[in-house]
This record gives C-alpha cells, sequence and structure tokens, in this order.
C-alpha cells in the first residue's frame, strides 16, 4: 500500500512535467493545427536562459525564471515569423509546418552544441533537494511547487482562453483565420500572442525542468511524450492535455512499478491505443461526425 | 570508384527505396508515419535472421523483410488506421518506439547491444536493381485505379467513400506497401552494414525519411528519387563545417519550406513526355500572354472598358 | 464611398479580374450581376483585402485602402463572404459575439444581439450549438447575422441567399432593405439577379472579368441583353 | 624541417561531437589535437629514421552507426589515413570493421567495451584495437568487488535497456554476483532520454537490497541518485566507468557520497594529473574520462608508429599487435589473440566528501 | 413502376434534437423526385443516413428490394447509390479528367498486381475507363476543361463536376444536394435540362434536395417536404403548391 501511494505521487510528479510541456504543445495546435516540434527547442532554450541568469548574471530566482519565460516567448515568436508565418501566408498545407517545425528544432538543439557546446550544467539549489514526508511517501519540494505553479498558470490560461475577448479571437482564428480576420482579429497579432504565451509556458516548463533534471541540449527530446500526451487527451483541447499528462504519467508508473519497467512505453503504448480505439479523439477531444 | 562516394551512393540507394514507400503512404494517400524506421528494423532483423541464422540466400531474406514487414504493418493498420491525422501519427510513433524497445529486451538478436556479422550481402549493383524495379512498380501503381483511389483518400476522404471507394482497404494497402518498402531496405541497410542495432532505427530516423520525402515533393515519385540522394549527401558535404552540420542542415530544411512551398519536385514528374509538356505548356503560356496583352489593348480601345455593349 | 479603379487580379497565371473599375456612393445599394466565374467573388476578396490585386488601386472614403483584411474592417467596410465561413468550433452565440468584436459599446451590442434574433428566430433556438453542425441555411442566416453585429459602413454581400428556403430569401432581401434604412451602404453580388435588381439602385453587369455595362438597377433590369442572359425564365415568364 | 607535405601523417577520428554524445566525442577530438600539437612542438614522431608531424582529421558522427560507416570509408579512401582513433561507442566501432579490413587501416577505440569489437565468432578482427578493459571484465571487477569487498548479498539492478553499454554491464555483473553466491533482488531498467527513475526505485526500495549497481553515464547516475535519496533509499551505489566526470560531483552532490565505481585509472596519479590540468588549461573545461582514454589511444599509437618502420597501415596494425607501453590509464599490452589490453587492473574510486578517492587496484579472477 | 428506394420510419437524433423523426417516403424508378422543406429541416441528414454517412438511430432504408441501412458508405456506393454535396466536395488538387476518371474505379476490375506489371488487361480496362472518363466530360459539357484544376473551378462547374463524378459510377440512384445553389435562373434552367437528359440517357432514378422552385416544380414528378425533421407532405408537384401547410412553412404566399 505504502509503495502503491508512493508510486501515485511518482506517477502524478511526472504527469505535472509532462502537463506543464503539454499544454504549450497544445495551445499552439489548437491554433496552428500542426504539431510543433520545435517546443522542445524552445523548453531547452528556457533552461539555458534560467540557469545562465542565475549563474552568469547571477540574479535572484525569481528574476531568472522571468527572463526565462520571457526569453522563451521572444524566442517563440521570432521562430513562428521565420518558419511558419511565410508558409501561413501562403496556406500551405500542415506538413510544410510539421517539417518546418522539425528543422527549427534540429537547428535549435545544434546551435547551443556549436556555440556553448554540449556539456551537463547543474542549476544552483534553490528549494532544497530534501523531500516532505507523509508517513511512508515522500514527495519531492520541487515537485510540490511545480505542480502548484503549474496549476495556476494552466488555470489563468483556461480563464484567457474562455472569458476574454483575445481568447475568442484566438479560437475563432483557431478554426478559420479569413473568417477571423473578416471580423476585425488581426490575426497575425492573434497568432503572436499564442506563440508569445506557448513559448511562455515553455519558458516555465524548462526552467523546472532544468533544475529538476539538468541542463543539456537534448532535454527538449522528453516532449515526445508530452505530444503524446497531448494526443492523448484530446488534441487542441487544454484540460485534455492536463488530463492526458497526468494520466501517461500515472500509467507509465504503475506499468514500470508493478508490471515490468524493461517493457513499460510498450505496454503504455498498448493502453493509449486500446484507448484511442474507443475515443478516437482522445480523452476530451471532441467526436464531431463529419458533417456532410 | 572512391570507397567513399560509392558508399554514400548505396545509401542514397537504400534511403531511396524506404523513401519510396513513405512517399506512397505520406505523398499519395495522405498519412503521416512516424514510424517508418520501425518497419526497416522488422526488415534488417528478418532477413538477418534468414541469411545468417537459416543461412538462405540474400534474396530470400529480402523477401521475408518484405513480407514481415508487410505482415506487422497489416496489424498495425488494423488497430490504428481508423484513427485521424495526428492520432494516428501517434499511434506510429508508438510503434515505432514500441519494436525498438523488443528489439532492446530481446537478447536472442543482441538486444541493445547489436548483432555483428551479418553477411556483406548489399552491393552498389543489387541496390539499383532494387531501386528501379521499386520505382517502376510505385510508379506503375500509382497511375492504376489503386493508386488514384489512395489518391482520392487523401484529397477529400468522404467523397471518396460516397464514391464507392473502401477507404479503410485503400490505407491499408498503402500502409502495407510503403512498410514492405521499407522492410526491403532495411534488409539492405543491415547487410551494407554487416551490424544491426536497434538504435539505428530510432525516431530519428523515420523523421529524416519523412524530410526527405517532403522535401523532395509530396506526390513525386521523381521528387523521392532526387530528394533521397540530395538529403543523403547534403549532410557529408556539410562535414567541412564540423559541429555547425546540422545547424545548417536545420536552416536548410527551413529554407526548402519556405523557398520551394512544394518541395524540389512538388506534383511535378520527371518523364520525358512531361518534360515536353512543360515546355509546350510554357510556349502556350507565353502566346496566352501576348494574346492578353492584344485583347487588353482591343478592349481599352473601344470605350474605356466599360459600358459598350 | 468607394472607388475601384482599374483593378487586375490574377490566380497564378489565371487572370479573373481584367482592369474593373467602379464606385459605390454613400447610402447607395449596388449590385454586381455576372454569371459563374465571372469574377464577382475575386471583386469583393480583392477590395476586402484577401487577393492581392497584381494592378489598380481601391479607395475608400478617399483615402486609399490598407492591405490588411483586418484594418479594412476596422475602416468600415464588412464582408459576407461567398460559403459562408462560420466559425464552426464556436456556439451560434460566440459567433455573433465575434461580429461585434471590434465594438464595445455593450448596450449597442446587446439591443444588435436582440435584432439579429428577432429576425433569425432558428438562431436564438440554436444560440448554444456549434456553428459547424448547422444545417447549410442555418449557417446562412448565422453569416448574415454576425453581420449585422458590425458596424461597418459599407458592406459587402456575395450571395446571401445561397442555399435558402425561398421564404428566407425574401426575409433576406427585406433585410438588406432594413440594413440599408439603417444608413449603411451596400454593395451586392447576388445570382437572384432579379431580386437583386428590385432592391438595388444602381448595377454593374461583369463578364469575364470586366464590366461590360452598369447603369440604374432599373434599366439594367429592362435591357434586353442582360434580361435574356442573367434573369431567366423568372423574368421572361414574368416580362 | 616541416616544409614538405610528404612529411605529415595524417591519423583520423571520429565521435559524436553533436548529438546526445557530444560531451564525450568533443572531450576525445579535444584531446587529440591537444595531443598532437605538443607531439609536433617537440619535433613530432620518427618513422623509419624521418620525422614526421602529426595531423588529426576528424570527424562527427552524430554517435550513429550508419554514419560511421561513411566518416571511416572517408577517412580511409579519401583521406588516406594511417590509423583511426575512436569512437568511443561500441555501436559504431563494431560496423567499420569490414572498411578497415579492406582499406588495410588499423583503429584503437577508446571506451568501446564491447567484446565483439575486436573478436567476432571466435576469431580477432586484424585492424580493430582498444586501449579500454571491457565488459565482462569491469562486470566481474564490480560484482567482486561487491561481493568480497563490501560484502554484499542481495543486489539491485537499475540500467538503460537501450544502451549497448548499459546492457552489456548488467549481464555481466548479474552473472558474476550470482556465481558468487549472491542473489539480485530486483532488476529493473529505464529508456536513454528518461529523466525520471522513480517508479523504479520506489519497487528497488521495497526489495530492501544491500547495494544499488546502476551501470549506465553520470548525468543518469545523478539524477537517479538524487531520487533514490529523496525516496528515502540509503543504501550504497555502486557503478563503472560510465561514472567519472566531475559533472557527477556538481549534479549528484550529497546523494553520491559514499558511492563506489569501478574505473580505468587512479586520479591521484601525477601523470593523470599532469594531462587532467593540460586540458583544463587549454579548453577551460574539466576532462571527461574518454580524454584519458583516447590519450593513451595517443600514446599507443604513436608507439606504434615508431617502431612500424614506415607510415603505413598495415605497417602500424603489425606493430600495434605486440603493443606494451604504459598509459596514464595504466600498462596496455594488447594480446594480439584479442587486441584488447590484457590483465589491465581496474581502479576502484569511492566518492569522499566530493572527492574520487583511490581505494585500489582491484583484478577480477 | 416500381420503387427503387423505400425509407421507413427514419430517425435521426443529434443528443437531444430528432434532426430527421419517423420519416416515411420511396422514391420511384426512373423517376425524379425532390426534398423540399425549410432550412434545418433534416433533408441533407436523410442524404447522409441513406448513404451511409450517418448512422441511423432508428429506421430502415431499403434500395431496390435490399436493405442497405447502416451500411458502409462505399458499400452502399458500390449498390448504385451516389449523391453529391451541398458543400462541394471535390478532390481538389486533382484536375477535372482525374476526379472523374478515379470515381471510374468500379468500372475495371483489374487486381493490384495486374497495375503493378502493367499486364494487358490493366492496359484494356485502364483505355476503357480513359474513354469512358471523356465521355462523361462530353456529355456534361466539361471537356474542354479537361485539365484544370477543380479548385479553380468556378462553382457551377464544380457542381457540375460533382455530378459528373457521380455518375461515372453508373448509378441506379442519384442524389443531388442543392445542385442549383449558387447558379443564376438562366444556369439553373440549363441544369434542369441536363438533369432530365441525365435521368433519359443513363436510366437512372433522382431525388433532388432544391430550394429553387422552378427547378423542383418543374422537373420533379413527386416531392416530399420535411418540416422539422418530420414529413409535412408528399404528392405531385401540383398538390405540393397547393398544399396550405407547405406554402406557409416553406413556400410563402405569393411568391414564384
Ligand atoms: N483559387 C482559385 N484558383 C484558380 N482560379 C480561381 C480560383 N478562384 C477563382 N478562380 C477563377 O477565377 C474566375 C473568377 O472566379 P470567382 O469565384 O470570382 O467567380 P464568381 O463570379 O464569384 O462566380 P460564382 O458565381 O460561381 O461564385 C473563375 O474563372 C475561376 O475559375
Ligand atoms: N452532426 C450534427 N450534429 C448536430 N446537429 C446536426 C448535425 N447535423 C445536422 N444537425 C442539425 O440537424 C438539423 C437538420 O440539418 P440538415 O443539414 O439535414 O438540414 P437541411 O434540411 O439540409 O437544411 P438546409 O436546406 O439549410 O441545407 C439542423 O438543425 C442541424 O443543425
Ligand atoms: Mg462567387
Ligand atoms: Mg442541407
Amino acid at each position: 500500500m505504502a509503495q502503491f501511494l508512493q508510486q501515485m505521487v511518482n506517477g502524478l510528479s511526472i504527469g505535472s512535467v509532462y502537463a506543464l510541456m503539454a499544454v504549450g504543445y497544445s495551445l499552439v495546435y489548437s491554433i496552428m493545427n500542426f504539431s510543433n516540434f520545435a517546443h522542445g527547442g524552445v523548453i531547452m532554450f528556457g533552461a539555458y536562459f534560467g540557469f545562465f541568469a542565475m549563474t552568469l548574471l547571477k540574479l535572484p530566482f525569481v528574476a531568472s525564471f522571468a527572463l526565462a519565460f520571457v526569453g522563451t516567448s521572444v524566442l517563440a515568436v521570432v521562430i513562428e515569423r521565420v518558419a511558419y508565418k511565410p508558409l501561413r501566408e501562403r496556406s500551405a498545407p500542415f506538413l510544410y509546418f510539421i517539417i518546418s517545425a522539425m528543422g527549427a528544432s534540429i537547428f535549435l538543439e545544434n546551435i547551443i552544441i556549436a556555440t556553448i557546446g554540449p556539456t551537463f550544467r547543474t542549476y544552483p539549489d534553490v528549494f532544497g533537494r530534501s523531500s516532505i514526508s507523509l508517513g511512508s511517501v515522500s514527495i519531492g519540494r520541487l515537485d510540490l511547487i511545480m505542480f502548484v505553479i503549474s496549476a495556476v498558470c494552466l488555470t489563468g490560461l483556461v480563464l484567457f482562453i474562455d472569458k476574454t475577448k483575445m481568447g475568442r479571437a484566438i479560437q475563432a482564428s483557431a478554426y478559420n483565420m479569413k473568417a477571423a480576420a473578416l471580423m476585425g482579429v488581426n490575426t497575425d497579432r492573434v497568432v503572436m500572442i499564442v506563440f508569445a504565451l506557448g513559448g511562455l509556458l515553455a519558458g516555465i516548463a524548462g526552467v523546472f525542468f532544468g533544475m529538476k533534471y539538468t541542463v543539456y541540449p537534448q532535454i527538449g527530446n522528453i516532449t515526445t511524450k508530452s505530444f503524446v500526451a497531448a494526443v492523448f487527451g484530446g488534441l487542441g483541447s487544454l484540460p485534455g492535455a492536463v488530463l492526458g499528462s497526468v494520466l501517461l504519467g500515472i500509467i507509465e508508473t504503475l506499468v514500470a512499478g508493478y508490471l515490468s519497467s524493461q517493457f513499460r512505453d510498450l505496454i503504455a503504448f498498448v493502453i493509449l491505443i486500446g484507448v484511442l480505439v474507443f475515443r478516437p479523439t482522445g480523452i476530451m477531444g471532441k467526436t464531431t461526425e463529419d458533417k456532410a | 570508384m572512391d570507397a567513399y562516394i560509392e558508399g554514400i551512393l548505396m545509401l542514397s540507394g537504400i534511403n531511396l527505396i524506404a523513401v519510396l514507400g513513405l512517399s506512397l503512404l505520406t505523398g499519395f494517400a495522405g498519412l503521416f508515419s512516424f514510424g517508418h524506421a520501425g518497419f526497416m528494423a522488422i526488415g534488417a532483423y528478418s532477413a538477418a535472421i534468414c541469411t545468417k541464422l537459416l543461412g538462405l540466400p540474400f534474396f530470400a531474406g529480402i523477401a521475408a523483410a518484405a513480407a514481415v514487414a508487410a505482415g506487422v504493418s497489416w496489424l498495425i493498420g488494423r488497430a490504428t488506421l481508423k484513427l485521424k491525422g495526428d492520432y494516428f501519427c501517434i499511434a506510429t510513433l508508438g510503434f515505432g518506439e514500441a519494436i525498438r524497445l523488443i528489439l532492446d529486451n530481446f537478447q536472442g538478436l543482441g538486444g541493445a547491444r547489436g548483432w555483428p556479422g551479418i553477411p556483406p550481402h548489399t552491393t552498389l549493383l543489387n541496390i539499383l536493381i532494387l531501386d528501379v524495379i521499386g520505382v517502376v512498380l510505385l510508379a506503375n501503381l500509382v497511375r492504376s485505379r489503386h493508386g488514384r483511389n489512395m489518391i482520392a483518400v487523401r484529397e477529400e476522404e468522404l467523397a471518396a467513400k460516397v464514391a464507392g471507394i473502401d477507404t479503410f482497404r485503400y490505407k491499408m494497402l498503402a500502409l502495407v506497401i510503403s512498410a514492405a518498402y521499407a522492410g526491403v531496405a532495411g534488409a539492405l541497410l543491415g547487410h551494407y552494414m554487416t551490424f544491426i542495432q536497434p538504435k539505428m532505427f530510432s525516431m530519428v530516423k523515420s523523421t529524416e525519411l519523412t524530410i526527405i520525402v517532403i522535401f523532395g515533393g509530396l506526390g513525386s515519385i521523381s521528387g523521392s528519387v532526387l530528394g533521397a540522394v540530395v538529403l543523403t549527401f547534403l549532410p557529408e558535404l556539410l562535414r567541412a563545417v564540423d559541429k555547425w552540420r546540422l545547424v545548417v542542415y536545420g536552416l536548410a530544411v527551413i529554407g526548402i519550406m519556405i523557398g520551394r512551398p512544394r518541395g524540389l519536385m512538388g506534383g511535378f514528374e520527371l518523364t520525358p513526355k512531361s518534360i515536353r509538356a512543360h515546355f509546350a505548356r510554357r510556349r502556350e503560356e507565353r502566346a496566352i500572354k501576348a494574346g492578353q496583352a492584344a485583347e487588353d489593348e482591343a478592349f481599352s480601345g473601344g470605350e474605356d472598358g466599360k459600358g459598350g455593349l | 464611398m468607394l472607388n475601384v479603379e482599374n483593378l487586375h487580379v490574377a490566380y497564378g497565371g489565371i487572370r479573373a479580374l481584367k482592369g474593373v473599375s467602379l464606385r459605390v456612393d454613400e447610402g447607395e445599394i449596388v449590385t454586381i450581376i455576372g454569371a459563374n466565374g465571372a469574377g464577382k467573388s475575386t471583386l469583393l476578396n480583392a477590395i476586402s483585402g484577401f487577393l492581392k490585386p497584381t494592378s489598380g488601386y481601391v479607395a475608400f472614403r478617399g483615402k486609399p485602402l490598407s492591405r490588411r483584411p483586418d484594418l479594412i474592417v476596422r475602416d468600415g467596410i464588412c464582408h459576407v463572404p461567398e460559403g459562408r465561413l462560420v466559425f464552426a468550433n464556436l456556439s451560434v452565440e460566440s459567433n455573433l459575439a465575434m461580429g461585434a468584436y471590434l465594438r464595445n459599446d455593450k448596450k449597442a451590442i446587446a439591443a444588435d444581439l436582440e435584432r439579429v434574433y428577432s429576425l433569425f428566430p432558428r438562431l436564438a433556438e440554436r444560440a448554444k450549438q456549434s456553428a459547424g453542425t448547422l444545417s447549410g441555411g442555418e449557417q446562412q442566416m448565422l453569416a448574415m447575422g454576425r453581420a449585422l453585429m458590425t458596424d461597418g459602413q459599407l458592406v459587402l454581400m456575395d450571395e446571401p441567399s445561397l442555399g435558402l428556403a425561398p421564404l428566407l430569401v425574401r426575409t433576406v432581401f427585406e433585410i438588406i432593405g432594413e440594413i440599408h434604412k439603417l444608413g449603411k451602404t451596400i454593395l451586392l453580388v447576388e445570382q437572384n439577379a432579379f431580386k437583386a435588381l428590385a432592391v438595388a439602385d444602381r448595377a454593374y453587369v461583369l463578364e469575364q472579368g470586366r464590366i461590360v455595362k452598369e447603369g440604374k438597377a432599373s434599366e439594367i433590369a429592362a435591357d434586353p441583353a442582360v434580361r435574356d442572359s442573367y434573369l431567366g425564365a423568372e423574368s421572361k415568364a414574368g416580362g | 624541417g616541416g616544409e614538405k607535405q610528404a612529411d605529415v601523417i595524417k591519423v583520423g577520428w571520429f565521435g559524436a561531437l553533436t548529438g546526445d554524445q557530444a560531451v564525450w566525442g568533443n572531450n576525445e577530438f579535444n584531446t587529440v589535437k591537444m595531443l598532437f600539437e605538443e607531439i609536433n612542438a617537440a619535433g613530432g614522431v620518427t618513422v623509419g629514421g624521418k620525422a614526421y608531424t602529426l595531423e588529426a582529421v576528424g570527424y562527427d558522427n552524430k554517435g550513429d552507426a550508419q554514419e560511421a560507416v561513411n566518416v571511416v570509408r572517408r577517412l580511409t579512401s579519401q583521406d588516406k589515413v594511417v590509423a583511426i582513433l575512436g569512437p568511443n561507442a561500441s555501436g559504431n566501432a563494431i560496423p567499420i570493421a569490414p572498411i578497415l579490413e579492406s582499406a588495410k587501416v588499423p583503429d584503437i577505440a577508446t571506451v568501446a567495451t564491447n567484446p565483439k569489437v575486436t573478436v567476432l565468432d571466435g576469431k580477432v578482427k586484424p585492424y580493430n584495437f582498444r586501449v579500454c578493459f571491457i565488459d565482462p571484465y569491469q562486470g566481474a571487477v564490480a560484482a567482486g568487488y561487491a561481493f568480497d569487498v563490501l560484502g554484499a548479498r542481495k543486489a539491485a539492478v537499475l540500467y538503460d535497456v537501450s544502451d549497448d553499454y548499459s546492457q552489456g554491464l548488467r549481464e555481466f555483473f548479474i552473472q558474476n554476483f550470482e556465481k558468487k553466491g549472491g542473489t539480485i533482488v530486483a532488476d529493473e531498467s529505464f529508456k536513454s532520454g528518461d529523466v525520471d527513475f522513480r517508479p523504479q526505485l520506489s519497487k528497488i526500495k521495497a526489495q530492501n537490497p544491500d547495494i544499488i549497481f546502476m551501470p549506465y553515464f553520470f548525468k543518469e547516475v545523478a539524477l537517479s541518485a538524487n531520487q533514490a535519496r529523496e525516496l528515502g533509499i540509503t543504501q550504497v551505489l555502486m557503478g563503472g566507468d560510465g561514472w567519472p566526470s566531475d559533472q557527477l560531483i556538481s549534479m549528484g552532490g550529497a546523494a553520491v557520497e559514499g558511492c563506489y565505481f569501478v574505473n580505468h585509472l587512479d586520479y591521484e596519479d601525477p601523470d593523470v594529473a599532469d594531462y587532467k590540468a593540460r586540458y583544463l588549461k587549454k579548453y577551460g573545461i574539466e576532462t571527461e574520462l574518454n580524454g584519458y582514454l583516447v590519450h593513451d589511444a595517443v600514446v599507443l599509437l604513436v608507439d606504434a608508429l615508431k617502431r612500424a618502420g614506415e607510415p603505413s597501415g598495415e605497417a602500424i596494425a603489425k606493430a600495434l599487435e605486440s603493443a606494451d607501453v604504459k598509459g596514464i590509464t595504466g600498462r596496455i599490452k594488447i594480446s594480439p589473440q584479442t587486441h584488447n589490453p590484457e590483465g589491465k587492473d581496474a581502479a576502484i574510486i569511492k566518492i569522499v566528501g566530493g572527492k574520487y578517492i583511490f581505494q585500489q587496484k582491484y583484478a577480477a579472477e | 413502376m416500381s420503387d427503387i428506394l423505400r425509407v421507413r420510419g427514419l430517425t435521426k437524433r443529434f443528443g437531444g434534437l430528432a434532426a430527421v423523426n419517423e420519416v416515411d417516403f420511396d422514391v420511384r424508378e426512373g423517376g425524379i423526385s425532390g426534398l423540399i422543406g425549410p432550412n434545418g429541416a433534416g433533408k441533407t441528414t436523410i442524404f447522409n443516413l441513406i448513404t451511409g454517412v450517418y448512422k441511423v438511430s432508428s429506421g430502415t432504408v431499403s434500395f431496390g428490394g435490399q436493405d442497405i441501412t447502416d451500411l458502409e458508405p462505399h458499400r452502399v456506393a458500390g449498390l448504385g447509390v451516389t449523391r453529391t454535396f451541398q458543400n462541394i466536395r471535390l478532390f481538389k488538387n486533382l484536375s477535372v479528367f482525374e476526379n472523374v476518371l478515379t470515381a471510374c474505379h468500379a468500372s475495371a476490375s483489374y487486381g493490384l498486381a495486374d497495375s503493378l506489371l502493367r499486364l494487358p488487361r490493366f492496359r484494356r480496362e485502364e483505355k476503357a475507363i480513359k474513354d469512358k472518363a471523356d465521355g462523361l466530360l462530353e456529355i456534361l459539357g466539361l471537356a474542354d476543361r479537361k485539365d484544370a484544376i477543380a479548385n479553380g473551378l468556378p462553382y457551377g462547374l464544380q457542381r457540375r463536376l460533382e455530378i459528373t463524378r457521380a455518375l461515372a459510377l453508373d448509378p441506379r440512384l442519384l442524389l443531388l444536394d442543392e445542385p442549383a445553389a449558387g447558379m443564376n435562373p438562366d444556369e439553373t434552367e440549363q441544369l434542369m435540362r441536363l438533369i432530365g437528359e441525365i435521368r433519359d440517357r443513363f436510366k437512372l432514378s433522382v431525388l433532388v434536395i432544391e430550394h429553387h422552385m422552378d427547378l423542383v416544380m418543374g422537373l420533379c414528378e413527386h416531392i416530399v417536404v420535411l418540416n422539422f425533421g418530420q414529413k409535412l407532405a408528399d404528392g405531385a408537384p401540383d398538390a405540393i403548391r397547393g398544399d396550405k401547410r407547405v406554402v406557409e412553412a416553406y413556400l410563402g404566399g405569393g411568391d414564384q
């Protein structure tokens, strides 16, 4: 029982890492309708921004944190301008966006390797490594803080999308940019804001990720998992992305803890496919019949 | 021939076979796969089992590679082809990783440490022969009713259905054929390297194949050929820039997407007929332009362009 | 109010507009009639900034128009596009709210919403349904309603009666009349040339990318050539 | 006088300058370049009575086997190198054997520890050599030390299932530990790229082992050690030559205190310290383990060149077969039967107060 | 004349909304029937139910005596029921000819091996279906646009192309969803003639949804009127025109 509780905590902790990444990813997906594979690269930059702010600039944690997510917002917008906007302007099919995103992701990873090198870097200790014990279950301090901050960000984001005019403009543009422009929406700005928000979340994810798991050029690769989680939860649905992430985290943990760590990903994958067969658009994805 | 150039040519030829298959799936049937390296892995291991363990001839290994990859893809297809767009992507991605994980854990075939000592049967000649066969078969397929049905599925699935096309069946057909191609490519790669390791068939490999297909131009076989050769050589040409190599590669990929909206050869096939047609069209366009100018002139000579009739 | 001068638009090599000039004065209803593929939608799209003309010039209230669709909307041009383009993922209600995107006066917006619902009771019934699942005609009503929610001074309408039941076609033309009474200027593209000419002040005839005729709506309607090729059986029966 | 082109001997190097193994590749190539500069500054190498300078031709292969093949083809057929140093990964060293054979160019691998790098199906590959000890040996050392010296009877293993190095060490550790009479109470794995090991560690914790064997690289070691301590696991952790790095201390901190690993060398050795200092001075960052091994590969090559009589691949390969030199990782005496350095002692290192403290030389039976 | 299509108790619910509710009607073999009703009455939904695009909530559809309820769309098409869409769905990036040729696939029966190896059977049948496609384009007056990309065609021609594509399947029953939408009265008249010719030439039955009353009244021998998902009336054009409920719900007084 103690082990089970511990495993649930482990699962939630991994799930919240996935969630933080998946939401940024899903947000961009919901408006651009393509999988932004450069998201992982932006997360990685966030980790580096935070790291260098703390070590080179010797800024306090909060300032470094802010610097990181402002930096990634700008980065995400720049990537959009360079790699996607020209495609958007001639309404290229989504495959082109994906490939462009892959190019961007290869570029981001390797520019780091080529310039500042591939070495692993460790964040200075901010929250302490000790964990909080509840009976026989222990919870990492950083995990807890991360969980809270993610929850706040995600709630804020959902409110922003649902309740504000800009949020509605984002949803409208997500469906059809041309029609949104007809309503007087500056779609260029909407796209910019979406990427800035996605970048902001990436920055937050990056800093936490770096603190938890050190900083290195390939940390973006883990976003593959959050990509899976977002799909599992229902693409384009933000609550879906969170739910999918948490479920994926828990499934993986339970499989590794009770079935087989060797075949963890395989079993988790089979479960995912099983779910998708019954809910072809993910858990929270809208199941609309094709309106003929 | 210089062993180095020969090696790269061989790799281009091997990549080409995998790319042709993926081109059918992505370029013609409109399905996006992140797991094609998984089919290559299946092909490589099946062929190696035939030649190394069972002592069968190479062509039997290649046939087995195609058959096993096709068979597995059929099973995968049954479970996942009902999924749409990105959901299908994820399923293929998961499948590719799953294959790797199984091979990693399967110590009988070397596990993650790989399987050395596979006979070096792959030669430039047999690659070229298979390339030619691959191109011809694919070209024949896409220009038949079966190929057209796949394209219809890509263009507008619902309309394809009411036009009597069993869309599931044609998606499956595209998947199975493309997996068979990937399997053959895997077999060739294994017998070229004389060593196979699950790591060689990672998602990065799948991604590379997809990049080649799109780089070459969706729905163009000659584009795939060109793409496979260019993108296999490009990283080698970039060796001079050392660790900046992949930085340049990444930028080149973005550049092509932005600069050549439909890939190198999107929607255009390089056949004698098409080249003639192209020039004929150019002539015609020029003639039309001249005609238009004349027409405009005549019109404005009329009465300020309106109110005449 | 709107001046189009010698506008050329091409799709790749295909020239859709070959030097179109026209003018819409404040408070007018102007209609453009023409066969399938004459270039009517192309013209409206070029005015509202979705197509870049190869040459030519569009001015609104004497000033050349910006080339960005959203700024053009801000200037006061509102476009009800061909093919409706409702936001399929949003509810009917949110679609209408999007119509008022540029407005801030809550009271006036609420009043306009009331009016839209009373003009199209069906929309009120379906307020929460997502627009993508509406029937074709319902979507057309929504597109019209959404346009009413903007406060554009010049309304470009591309075949507003398309796919509507006869009763509603009549309603649509009544609504056009009402919008006009509110002081708005209308540029109307319609296949139902007979009805369009009946509400319009002036008309242009577009043929293969060129204006071939212009004049008072009643004169155009009486023109035998026009009657022959655009007004079909209706006019022949009536005439 | 080095004015003539003909007086240059080209030596190839390849490894990962990009990709997830780039840390090690860059470290190796930097070391090779530094050593060649030093050798050339000191007058070069005399082969067959003539002085030559050394030129390093290095290529990146991303750690990818297919690129390894491309690169070796290029080094042998276009750059015409006489010998190749690297790679670090066994999976990259194995497929290049046929090319080396047809080009008659020897290769000295650095930390490729899979036995199959030099011997396949009982036959030694004529042009493949290495300077490190092999997996079975290292596994035996770790198991022997854990059982005999540390007195562990119940061991748990956590390993990287998708990594060849990790799978190799795991296999031979388990084999030897069980042979000695110990039991493996947990055998858990993760996949390269994973960063969270808590599910596996929680399971291991429940089995209450005496020792946990972690045969993988320092980044994952630091992460898993930290997570183990967070979960309240207090047992001694043990690992192999993937551990040593300054990064392990900075990342792992207190979590790796009191832990042991098997190493190729003793850090307190003056030769080791000298190289370490030179590297730090030149590049401004600490060397990794690969640097020491490629250092010895260079030592081995220079010795073979001197004895070869002519700067040709064939002659060098021949000379390598009978090499016996002292490197900074110990004595390297190449066995003609296996092309491995025979009888190379392993060093057992303990982490005490954030420092690597040499415990003893340890040889497995 | 017998009934080729028989619809009984057909119902489709979306959540709480019954878009089609207990509808019965028949389509006569060789006839042209009309399906009319206000916007949102459920006409397109009925097409979707007949062609298997939607699954029925209850009720049956039978075609030529065979129960086709809930059959997969491609099977329904294979039996000889094809349709056009209210929101045109062409193979947008293909040429006019390719659009039609694709739909001719059912007229050929060569297998995969025939096409991979270009066996004589492939050549023979391929030539036959190409001729067939050309013939159809000729009849429908699209021959001169043969190589144009479908997406760039004017609206009216796109509709015409959709009809051509449907005819390529040699249907016995053709379902047309607002074929005249976006056409001016003159073009509508031409279309009306065209539909009549098609019926005679291809010996098929037609069920057409339209809001252009001239077309419906002039063309259809039998008309079904829907309102709010239910059948309101059913009969010959004159009877429908005179039906008070239909006038009230749909036609409106006086007009047309
Ligand atoms: N996206 C496009 N690509 C190529 N050609 C196009 C495109 N859109 C329109 N055209 C061509 O431009 C011409 C004008 O089309 P447009 O849609 O403006 O006509 P329209 O008068 O609105 O006709 P309709 O009554 O059918 O709506 C047509 O010949 C059409 O084929
Ligand atoms: N997939 C769906 N989900 C929810 N409601 C739907 C769906 N499809 C159709 N409806 C609803 O069913 C009703 C009937 O729609 P249908 O499209 O059949 O109307 P129609 O008679 O074809 O109208 P029109 O003449 O305007 O095309 C409409 O109110 C519509 O909103
Ligand atoms: Mg139009
Ligand atoms: Mg309808």
